[in-house]
């Protein structure tokens, strides 16, 4: 399937833009895709943490992603 | 969007590009049935581990980080039985000397209100996603990215 | 005397009958290398006990008063390694809402903020020789006088 | 010796004014003048507390008292 990623922070400058599509397996699960990133992408192993955002809610390594979700990168934090 | 806002009876959101104003935070949480308010000002600060900072860009995931913001005031609002809390956030370019967040909050006990805001500024630091850049005159980093 | 301040570099204590403004304190105490700034602000309640509260009428030693605060801001300025802090107190008749006290300290880290604000207003309300009347419908009551 | 006593607060109601005289021994301590002050003015039992100020500085019980001192009555105090 094909899942659109939106990119905050420092993982804008990994992916390269503010938005990336990628094809992924369906049913692919939150914790699947970290290791996908990492493995296209070695400078994400340098982030103290990534989480991921589906629809505005933190999501947890076994939810299962879906091409309509909106899936964005969490790098740490630093509001305030 | 440059500008997001949730508010309720005893809770006020916002999230914006234009300076925030301690007094508008204090306005909205003070009431004659509160003996007392803390409000926490961050401030952007002109160093930076001995590093001379110019200033901060600041981004957010907007709608999430409201949502978020909300979550936090909602929770101490309950835990700390306060009357009201504001928390205000800033996006965009700031200078040093700016204000980046401001929180609010009126209790009729002083030392819920210092704990509900201290509360506050901690969990938002852990959980709303928002980013900053900080930009020196030499280069820019974001702000805890990597260890 | 109806007008007390002692200004220091880092300390400024105020103690006066006119209104205390929360800006003017956040003012004094802002500094480029804080990272936070924290205020308390004491307002008059419109209950007590249960009772309405129509007006407060506070009175000080004044030298004393002004002294006393100046020593509680001195340690906490020292013992929490403070940039500034600035403690406001009014004397006369106050209405519901108006504002007592103020307390406001910078410091490059939020959680010593948090603990000398604490400690401030804490050390104030046990030290500093100002008393209060509370003024009700039906007669009024030296506050905290007898047990 | 003569003392002059300054009066704040519920000490003004009990003592009748802001200003009181009063004739005491030479050398009286604090403590004394607490216990002198007792016996004249039973609602002094009343109070949480009393502190004594000499020259603008709280006195412990020890201090002994000077005709020239500005001796201030502190009930327990109510700023904030």
């Amino acid at each position: 399937m094909n899942l659109r990623l939106i990119c905050y922070g420092i993982t804008k400058d990994i992916l390269g833009g503010f938005e990336k599509q990628i094809e992924v397996e369906d049913g692919m699960t939150v914790g699947d895709l970290k290791k996908e990133l990492t493995g296209r992408f070695p400078d994400f192993e340098k982030l103290k943490s990534l989480r991921i955002a589906i629809n505005t809610e933190y999501a947890d390594d076994q939810s299962i992603l879906s091409t309509n979700d909106e899936v964005v990168l969490i790098p740490p934090v630093s509001g305030g | 969007m440059r500008y997001s806002e949730v508010k309720m009876e005893n809770i006020e959101i916002v999230l914006r590009a234009e300076t925030l104003l301690e007094q508008e935070a204090l306005d909205f949480v003070k009431s004659d049935g509160s003996g007392g308010v803390v409000l926490f000002t961050g401030t952007v600060r002109n160093m930076t581990k001995g590093k001379k900072v110019m200033r901060l860009d600041f981004e957010a995931y907007e709608p999430m980080a409201v949502s978020e913001m909300k979550k936090i005031a909602v929770e101490a609002v309950s835990r700390f039985e306060l009357d009201k809390m504001a928390i205000h956030h800033r996006v965009g370019i700031l200078e040093v000397g700016e204000i980046p967040v401001l929180i609010a909050c009126s209790s009729a006990h002083r030392k819920a209100a210092f704990e509900a805001c201290e509360f506050a500024i901690d969990t938002l630091k852990e959980t709303v996603p928002i980013w900053k850049r900080e930009i020196f005159e030499d280069g820019e980093v974001w702000v805890s990215a990597t260890p």
